[in-house]
């Protein structure tokens, strides 16, 4: 797409949030503290919300049972993560990473061939049909929780940072915490990525595509549906890697932490416009911020501030920020 | 190798409680155009989504090049090079015109990988589509987005292609190009079907004719006999060419 | 007569009749036929979610409007009585301000939210209720000092409701005539009218225009109908009678918490027993709530025999632990939304006008 | 003083002009038919006087109202009634309970147009009574308690009449009503539309591909072309013109009408707005 008319006021808005809470905030340095931990919160979320949004938009399924799969990637994380004892416990990042990085890919690899079992018994059935869908994908998550209740038991597990992972950073005298820039790092990955396969690769070409008209792409003799399978194994995997990242963010996990992240997804969702992932990013930014401003400016009010943002949002564009040519 | 290409023995098809084709015969001989004719609902429209299995036939049989295709997936059945511009011209308007074109080509992993003498074809034919080729394809009219929506369905050779209206919303000048671009694509052998509201532009290019009322083929024959018969013009379509 | 009552809409199925009858009679006489407390509690869960249900499904079945945002007024209903009663203490004076307060509470945000649906497509609407919902469980568990928090608000109901108060000391027909069965009673009366009342707004000319809203909203729209002072009157009715539910919940458990009236496990199981039940019809409601009550009161029992029996196989016995009843849930409601989709009612009518 | 009228009435999608400034009078008691060819923008015209689109310019004026800011609901109610070209009904539900719901609408009774929650829907003998009347009016008496997803095409298209109708409004909106119907169905409901026409009070606008249906009963003929009204007059000269001729076959165009649809040279531009009676 040439940048000329590239719809860059959804952009700005992730900024503008950023610099009208300033002054609410009082000192600079907790400012760049919330915000980073805003930015990275939000990154978490986007890389679960991107694949969702895919699932939504390409083949107009309403998966509401997406969280079952951020708890899995957390939970084998743990697993992994615990047997891999010296690593985790050593102070040097790259000895960190050889065990993070192998829980995220397990995490991820997992995640994905549950959702590949997701998509075969629990939403291929249902195609078509959206108040079927919403029902069964909540009972495909009722399933996926009480599963993992049964295999790593009903209660909370610790999850903690890997020893070079934890600490801040000094950026002028606000105190930055490591896994959170590791977090923004991510996320900006994954963003990159996604982005280059949508718009470089004909796969990603043919999900734009698909998004807008599944029939004449198939007319172009090409079979949408293996591609949508494609998309929502990568989603699975994608909400494992983020379940992995959440709990990590959390340093704890419970069988329920997907139903919780699930609400903020959905937000992200609404925000972004569906089947948009530049929207969802922008979406999930903007939910990470608020959250992590209202945590500190009003506590109680952190959920309901998120709401308020989308309400918003729907007033000035009811299709989302990026509604797609549909 | 039979005379017909593609011939439909009383399909019939349902559409929710709908039935709307009740019996359709229809032949579409081999490197001929033919014209599919009728009124608004007579079923024309229904008919080539039901060729390209977009709707099942609840009854009948479709086949191409001797093959039962009547219940083959409509990606399958584009793989047998059949070509297919829809009613809405299906085209992807948030993609640029070079990534339309670019899902059509189906041998294509990259622009480069694009014919380019038949490219230049295309440019020559529908000048819009060079002019806009890095542009979003829904920022186009209605006539542009039409040409670009032909020049999908003719970037790689193809056997057979179906197209429904394709002179909707063109301006003249632009009609007298698609037409030399049938007349070239028939003499090298492809075979086009094509539904048509505009009869002159029926009459002009058209070899052989079926007209549809009701779901069913009411009249086939060469176009010739049609264009001279006036009486059985009018019964058919309330209106002398 | 009976014309007038059920609003000349019968069940339309001899069997469908003859288990509405059971189940009347079941819970109008629980007390004398069940011994024991735990049948009148489950009876008198069966009565509130029964007005839950069927409001929730004057919303789903009818107007075809997902939204679940519902059990947000059921809290408010429970919540009003609750908090009514511990400030002001016990008494029919605090029982009527608590109700009234809930249901102007519930208009105003059914309202609300009845209008913002006109603003979004129908997917994003039900997202966002998800997320009205999961917000106001928050707000309740943190607004402790109103709300009482995460352990909620224990309090006590108008004397004449509370265990200690008798009629009479002798039993009559062996059951105590003491507060908890005028309690019942009262929960059984107010039930039978409320679904009566729904049973008569479903089949007035203003339910007909909600099922031709749910069958082509363009259409009733072009025919001349204001769809959106249907769809929100709707909203706004179906909120009112599940806040009346609410309240009957608190009355009977004397006790209200963020997780008793507001937890999202009281959503699936409405969905479920809508699903089980039969949508777009009020006797839906009926049967489902009744099975499913029953079901998932003794399927915990059920699941502790099993797991017992099969403590030999440790994950068998952990899959069969009576914790793990939700699985079961999720599996039962998995396949009854696919091989059972028109439910109890939709099968046995479809069972008449074949047999 | 016309009972309907649009006043230069534009709608544009992006950067194509569906409808283009069409300016036009229908007098009480006529049949005016509309003709163009596919996509010349007629049911886009449809949708814009009954308010299913909103214009980019110009009004729709009703007894000299300005309906522009009316939303369908109400337009419907102040007395102008539409049928679809592609049939959408209330599939779910019975026949008869379809027109009963059309009938409830307009009609004024203790029914309150619907908006009534506490009097049984079946004890409204006067809704009934009506809706059996017009059934029986278009021959689908024997239907009446079937599912409307269940019927026939050409049944559907007779319900859409028959909802039409029931709506009793003063201005008939029909977007070809005998599409897809069979040769006994459709006389059923051409005769309908002409008894409705020599009561002379209704003011009927038909969209109608058939020529002859067109000659038999319109009293003028308007043609849409492009978006634009190329050509407004009686029928006989209408039909015959160059206009309809090149707007219908495409024929490149010989006598100067540019084929973007500005307004005609020969002697059958639009009528103003006309003063008098018929």
């Amino acid at each position: 797409m040439n940048a000329l008319d590239f719809d860059w006021k959804p952009m700005a808005l992730v900024p503008v949030l950023a610099l009208l809470v300033l002054p609410f905030i009082g000192s600079p340095s907790t400012w760049v503290t919330l915000t980073v931990a805003g930015l990275a919160m939000g990154m978490i979320i986007f890389i679960i919300a991107s694949g969702l949004t895919l699932v939504f938009g390409l083949m107009d399924v309403l998966n509401f049972g997406h969280g079952v799969f951020i708890a899995l990637g957390a939970f084998v994380a743990t697993s992994v993560l615990g047997s891999m004892g010296d690593y985790t416990s050593s102070e040097s990042l790259w000895q960190n990473l050889l065990a993070v990085f192998p829980a995220m890919v397990i995490a991820m690899l997992v995640a994905g061939a549950v959702g590949l079992a997701f998509e075969r018994y629990i939403v291929r059935p249902v195609y078509g049909n959206h108040l079927k869908q919403i029902l069964i994908t909540m009972g495909g998550m009722i399933i996926g929780e009480e599963m993992i209740k049964v295999i790593w038991g009903p209660q909370q597990i610790a999850l903690p940072l890997p020893a070079g992972m934890r600490g801040s950073l000094l950026l002028g005298d606000a105190a930055v915490e490591k896994y959170r820039v590791i977090a923004v790092v991510v996320g900006l990955l994954v963003f990159a990525i996604l982005l280059w396969v949508l718009t470089r690769t004909k796969a990603g070409l043919l999900i734009r595509a698909g998004v807008q008209d599944r029939e004449m792409v198939e007319s172009l003799g090409y079979r949408i549906k293996v591609l949508f399978i494609g998309v929502f194994v990568a989603g699975s995997a994608l909400a494992g890697l983020g379940g992995v990242m959440w709990g990590l963010y959390q340093q704890s996990i419970t069988p329920q932490m997907g139903a919780q992240v699930n609400v903020l997804i959905f937000i992200v969702l609404i925000i972004g416009g569906l089947g948009s992932t530049t929207g969802a990013l922008i979406g999930a930014l903007l939910v990470g911020l608020m959250a992590n401003y209202t945590g500190f400016l009003v506590p109680k009010a952190a959920l309901f501030s998120n709401i308020a943002l989308m309400m918003a949002i729907l007033l000035w564009r009811p299709q989302g920020v990026y509604a797609l040519g549909k | 190798m039979t005379a017909d290409l593609l011939t439909l023995r009383g399909v019939h098809t349902h559409i929710g409680a709908y039935h709307i084709l009740h019996g359709v015969d229809l032949s579409v001989p081999r490197g001929q155009l033919t014209m599919l004719l009728g009124r608004n609902g007579a079923g024309k429209t229904t008919t080539l989504r039901t060729i390209m299995g977009l709707w099942h036939a609840s009854k009948g049989s479709i086949s191409f090049d001797g093959r039962d295709i009547t219940a083959t997936p409509t990606p399958r059945i584009a793989g047998l090079n059949i070509a297919y511009v829809p009613e809405n011209m299906g085209i992807f308007a948030d993609l640029t015109v070079k990534e339309n074109m670019l899902l059509a080509a189906r041998q294509a992993k990259h622009a480069g990988q694009i014919d380019d003498e038949r490219l230049k074809w295309i440019f020559s034919l529908f000048p819009a589509v060079e002019k806009f080729w890095n542009h979003p394809a829904g920022k186009l009219s209605g006539g542009q987005k039409q040409m670009l929506a032909v020049s999908r369905a003719i970037i790689e050779p193809r056997e057979l292609l179906i197209i429904d209206e394709p002179s909707k919303g063109l301006a003249p000048v632009i009609i007298n190009n698609m037409i030399d671009a049938f007349a070239q694509l028939k003499a090298s052998g492809v075979t086009i079907l094509l539904v048509e509201q505009n009869i002159n532009f029926a009459k002009r290019l058209g070899d052989t004719v079926a007209v549809m009322d009701n779901g069913v083929v009411v009249h086939a024959g060469s176009m010739q006999a049609l264009a001279e018969d006036e009486e059985t013009q009018h019964s058919l379509l309330g209106l002398a060419i | 007569m009976l014309k007038r009552i059920l609003s000349n809409d019968f069940p339309r199925s001899r069997v469908l009749a003859v288990i509405l009858v059971a189940l009347l009679l079941a819970l109008a006489f629980t007390p004398f036929v069940f011994s024991g407390v735990k049948a009148l509690n489950v009876a008198a869960k069966v009565l509130i979610f029964l007005v839950l249900v069927a409001s929730f499904d004057l919303l789903l079945g009818y107007t075809g409007i997902v939204s679940f945002a519902h059990t947000m007024f059921f809290g408010i209903g429970a919540y009003g009585i609750a908090i009514a009663s511990a400030r002001m203490g016990p008494g029919w004076d605090a029982v009527i301000a608590g109700l009234l307060a809930s249901l102007a509470l519930s208009f105003v945000l059914a309202l609300l939210v009845g209008l913002f649906s006109l603003r979004v497509r129908a997917i994003f609407f039900s997202m966002i209720t998800l997320a009205v919902a999961a917000a106001f469980q928050t707000l309740a568990s943190q607004l402790s000092d109103i709300t009482g928090g995460e352990d909620g608000l224990t309090f006590k109901v108008p004397q004449v409701l509370s265990p200690g108060f008798r009629i009479s000391e002798t039993p009559w027909l062996g059951v105590h005539l003491d507060g908890r069965l005028i309690c019942y009673y009262l929960l059984f009366f107010t039930a039978l009218a409320a679904v009566l009342a729904m049973l008569r707004i479903v089949n007035s000319p203003f339910g007909r225009v909600l099922q031709a809203i749910r069958e082509n909203e363009f259409r009733a729209e072009a025919i001349g109908y204001r769809v959106v002072v249907y769809r929100t009157t709707s909203s706004i009715l179906s909120a009112l009678f599940a806040t009346l539910a609410g309240a009957m919940l608190a009355i009977w458990l004397r006790y209200n918490g963020p997780d008793t009236s507001l937890s999202f496990e009281i959503m699936l199981d409405v969905l479920l027993i809508v699903v089980i039940g039969g949508m777009g019809t009020i006797y839906g409601a009926a049967i489902g709530s009744g099975i499913f009550v029953v079901a998932q009161s003794y399927l915990q029992d059920l699941l502790k025999l099993a797991s017992d029996a099969t403590s030999a196989l440790p994950w068998l016995s952990a899959l069969l632990s009576p914790d793990r009843w939700l699985l079961w849930l999720g599996l039962l409601f998995v396949l009854s939304v696919y091989h059972f989709p028109t439910g109890v009612v939709g099968r046995l009518r479809a069972a008449r006008h074949s047999a | 003083m016309s009972l309907l009228a649009t006043q230069d009435l534009t709608v544009r999608f992006g950067g194509h002009v569906a409808v283009n400034a069409v300016t036009c009078a229908f007098e009480a008691g006529t049949l005016t038919a509309i003709v163009g060819p596919n996509g010349a923008g007629k049911t886009t015209y449809f949708n814009l006087i009954s308010g299913q689109l909103k214009a980019s310019a110009g009004q729709v004026m009703l007894d000299g109202h300005d309906l522009s800011r009316l939303s369908p609901s109400k337009r419907t109610r102040a007395g102008l009634g539409r049928a679809f070209q592609l049939t959408n009904l209330f599939p779910r539900l019975t026949v008869l309970e379809n027109i009963r719901l059309a009938v409830q609408a307009t009609r004024p009774g203790r029914h309150r147009h619907g908006l009534n929650l506490w009097s049984i829907w079946s004890d409204h003998r006067e809704l009934t009574a009506r809706a059996d009347e017009i059934l029986v009016a278009v021959a689908l008496g024997e239907k009446e308690n079937e599912l409307v997803a269940n019927l026939p095409h050409g049944d559907q298209r007779k319900l859409e009449v028959a909802l039409l109708m029931a709506l009793e409004p003063r201005v008939f909106m029909f977007d070809e009503p005998t599409a897809g119907m069979n040769a006994v169905e459709a006389p059923v409901i051409l005769n309908l539309i002409r008894k409705l026409k020599e009561d002379r009070t209704k003011t009927i606008l038909l969209v109608e591909h058939k020529m002859d249906v067109v000659r038999e009963l319109a009293d003028r003929i308007i043609v849409l072309h492009n978006g634009a009204l190329v050509a407004d007059g009686e029928p006989a000269d209408v039909i015959a013109s160059p206009i309809v001729q090149e707007a219908y076959l495409g024929i490149s165009p010989r006598d100067g009408t540019a084929q973007d649809g500005s307004a005609p040279s020969s002697g059958l531009a639009p009528r103003a707005a006309r003063s008098e009676a018929p």
